[in-house]
């Protein structure tokens, strides 16, 4: 990279500082494999986030020190992890049934692709004999609100589509999603970028997104374009 | 920081409104969260759905909310009691519905709700009275019952001891309802002898983690017993 | 009662006492209120029986000493008990899935009418407003077995009947009928009657039940015909 | 008297005949009966339906028992890791099926099998893959799967510490789907770092009560361990 370019886009660990930035005091949240892992190290200071692990713990805290871990004490991700005070332990039908009675305020997940109408994809790969459905569609049911954290194109391809090409983990059901690039929420009225990451302008965003987008500004004139046709 | 505790239970209990349904813990007297009962007749919310095993067993349970007509439906598995007089008489002038359901169906049906299953099948009250006019269906050779999930705008539960992220422990039977009411609510309150700092309940002995409990009430240590179980 | 007067029957004691025989070591049973109560002190020597209450307890143990009730041990007739070492708690909902997933050997059961065909009417009387089903109806379709344990008349009038007439419990659920007259198996063969109390005949017996009854000797030497006419 | 110590993992699993369905615990290695699932590798009995999570994290799970040419179908919800080869190759030649189910909805089968429910209604994978060729019906304007209970012959399951009746306390997450196939199947077999005498476990931390456990096996203390959660 030359001198001259500017930085684009956010880092992995900015990304999980931005998504971090909005989950609120006192909430109950899922973190998925990957990079929404990274968010329970960036919670801001002096807000309490209980963190939950669909394999059955309340209050995830961080990795233990080397020479610390315990093989009863692991995440979804079947890595090991600590419990901050204040934790619980159940079993996990106990703990889909807190998943899936809506109990969670937020789940925080991979996608491979996602659609303008919030489709999600992120069990299975097309064309493959095995998919890893995990807990996925059962937190994408079950969750209050769905944030995708994820790099905003796989290897140049969109992973933000007008239609859902991979086998589908639940439709209808993202709220916003988290690039490295920018902030967009799933709305009735299409995609609206909400922020844009550094160096990123609307039209760099919209030229790696393969389906369109509106900017906050715009769709908030369109909106009241619309009330004044009601 | 998360802060769960209420001053008391007045102000636990001061924003439900006329037409809420209520999920009433306990099984008699028995793990019975009657200071916010109490709370509630004070407070005088009407036309209430409340859903809670035993009617009748105790003066301080939901016979109360009965006595000062605040009551329009119930669901309930035992209708019956020394205590069940009002609600005789409002059921024969019809200004209170009963629905019985057996015990088993209705702590799943709770269950269900908490865990957000909208219905399921069951055996229990095929062929019977309770079972009329239910949608039915054969599995294994045997007629079922499809049941409804039941959910509350709040739940009244007791606890033993609570710590300030809402976590509770029980003490012996005084759980029965109680863990599973709080999970199917949107508003779960629970009135607990004691509250204490996070990390003061070991882990492993939770009965119900803190994310569904939302309003907790110490009890005043001189108000903390009932005596007598039942009357 | 004149002296020359035989004893005709068993005495609530001794009909629990006879139940309790029946039950097995190692078994887990729920007693039901009423006589079935009685059970849990009359358990044979040697015998471990685990007695299961619906509120959510397993290893009842005898009522407490006088002034050592607390009122947070109780049993489904909201009774102070005491726990036995080896019991637990557990909520409602855990016990009724106990119950209704079948995990129960036994459940002794108190009854209004029983039918030839073992169906059980015993959670409300006729032309009542309210009944009391408590955890009846769940008890009859997920216990391993259903014994009933009840006086054989009430007040003169049969309890054992052709057809229920009071609304029913569950029909076909009852395997064994204990009642100080006799101990009555309900077979696919009909009633069968496998034990007399003391002072009891089978003409006696009869005459205070309103269903035929067979005797067990009986019962063989016709299962013997029918298998010749097959 | 109550005795349901085994006296090794080979006693207990004998008579585990051909055509078994097997439920087994664990969540990758964290809490999987892994002396029960080689003893059973040795006994050898073939044509096995296993339920389990996941199929491939380690190689002493289900992924063993795939190996050694045992398993005729599974139901699961992540069958892969670095020990799914075998898997995917009886996949690919059409010996061995394979049903993935979401994560949730597999514990909720498990737990409808032990609790008597035949069947129950969920949204969970409704308009998915996963769904296909299952009954709907819409609940709160909202499209749901009739899914059907689970139950297992055997249940193979890994607890800390048991009394002589089969009550069993958990080591933190080694709890996971332990509990749940502890009350589906018609024989659970424990294995335990522990076996003591009843009285000895608070009635107030007992997970799994004894009315769910039918053998026991206790682990040799050099054994105990497995040093790795994943490898």
């Amino acid at each position: 990279m030359s001198k001259d370019q500017q930085k684009v886009g956010w880092s992995k660990i900015e990304l999980a500082t931005r998504v971090a930035q909005d989950l609120e005091d006192g909430w109950f949240v899922n973190l998925g494999i990957g990079i929404p892992t990274l968010v329970a190290d960036v919670i801001p200071e002096g807000r309490e986030i209980i963190l939950h692990s669909e394999n059955g713990l309340l209050g995830l805290g961080p990795k233990p020190e080397p020479g610390e871990e315990d093989m009863d004490l692991v995440n979804a991700g079947k890595e090991p992890i600590t419990l901050k005070p204040g934790g619980s332990f159940f079993s996990q039908s106990d703990s889909f049934a807190m998943i899936r009675g809506g109990h969670l305020d937020a789940a925080v997940l991979g996608a491979f692709q996602v659609s303008m109408y919030g489709d999600l994809a992120s069990w299975k790969l097309p064309n493959t004999t095995l998919g890893r459905v995990g807990g996925a569609m059962d937190l994408t049911v079950g969750s209050k609100r769905i944030f995708l954290c994820m790099q905003h194109t796989s290897k140049g391809t969109p992973k933000i589509v007008e239609e859902c090409t991979y086998p589908l983990t639940a439709p209808r059901c993202v709220d916003r999603i988290y690039t490295d690039l920018a902030v967009i929420d799933v709305t009735d009225d299409g995609l609206v970028v909400q922020e844009l990451a550094p160096g990123v302008t609307f039209e760099y965003l919209q030229e790696r997104t393969a389906a369109p987008l509106k900017n906050h500004a715009n769709s908030i004139l369109q909106e009241e374009t619309l009330h004044i046709n009601d | 920081m998360i802060q769960k505790k209420f001053e008391n239970a007045a102000k636990a209990v001061a924003d439900i409104k006329d037409g809420a349904t209520l999920l009433v813990g306990g099984f008699g007297g028995s793990g019975l969260p009657s200071h916010l009962v109490a709370a509630l007749v004070e407070q005088g919310a009407k036309n209430l759905t409340v859903v809670s095993n035993n009617i009748g067993a105790v003066s301080d349970g939901v016979a109360a909310l009965i006595s000062n007509n605040q009551v329009r439906r119930i669901i309930c598995s035992f209708p019956v009691g020394p205590h069940a007089d009002e609600l005789i008489e409002r059921l024969q002038n019809g200004t209170i519905e009963l629905e019985i359901v057996p015990q088993g169906t209705l702590a799943e049906r709770i269950r269900a709700g908490g865990a957000g299953i909208p219905a399921f099948y069951t055996p229990t009250a095929a062929h019977t009275e309770l079972g009329e006019g239910k949608e039915t269906r054969e599995f294994n050779d045997r007629l079922h019952l499809l049941e409804q999930a039941i959910t509350g705008d709040y739940a009244f539960i007791k606890g033993h001891r609570a710590d300030r992220w809402g976590n509770l422990v029980y003490n012996k039977t005084q759980r029965n309802f109680n863990p599973v009411m709080a999970t199917a609510a949107r508003i779960t309150i629970a009135e607990v002898d004691e509250i204490v700092e996070v990390g003061e309940i070991d882990p492993e002995i939770i009965v119900t983690p803190s994310v569904f409990v939302h309003r907790l009430v110490q009890l005043e240590p001189q108000r903390e017993g009932r005596v007598l179980v039942n009357e």
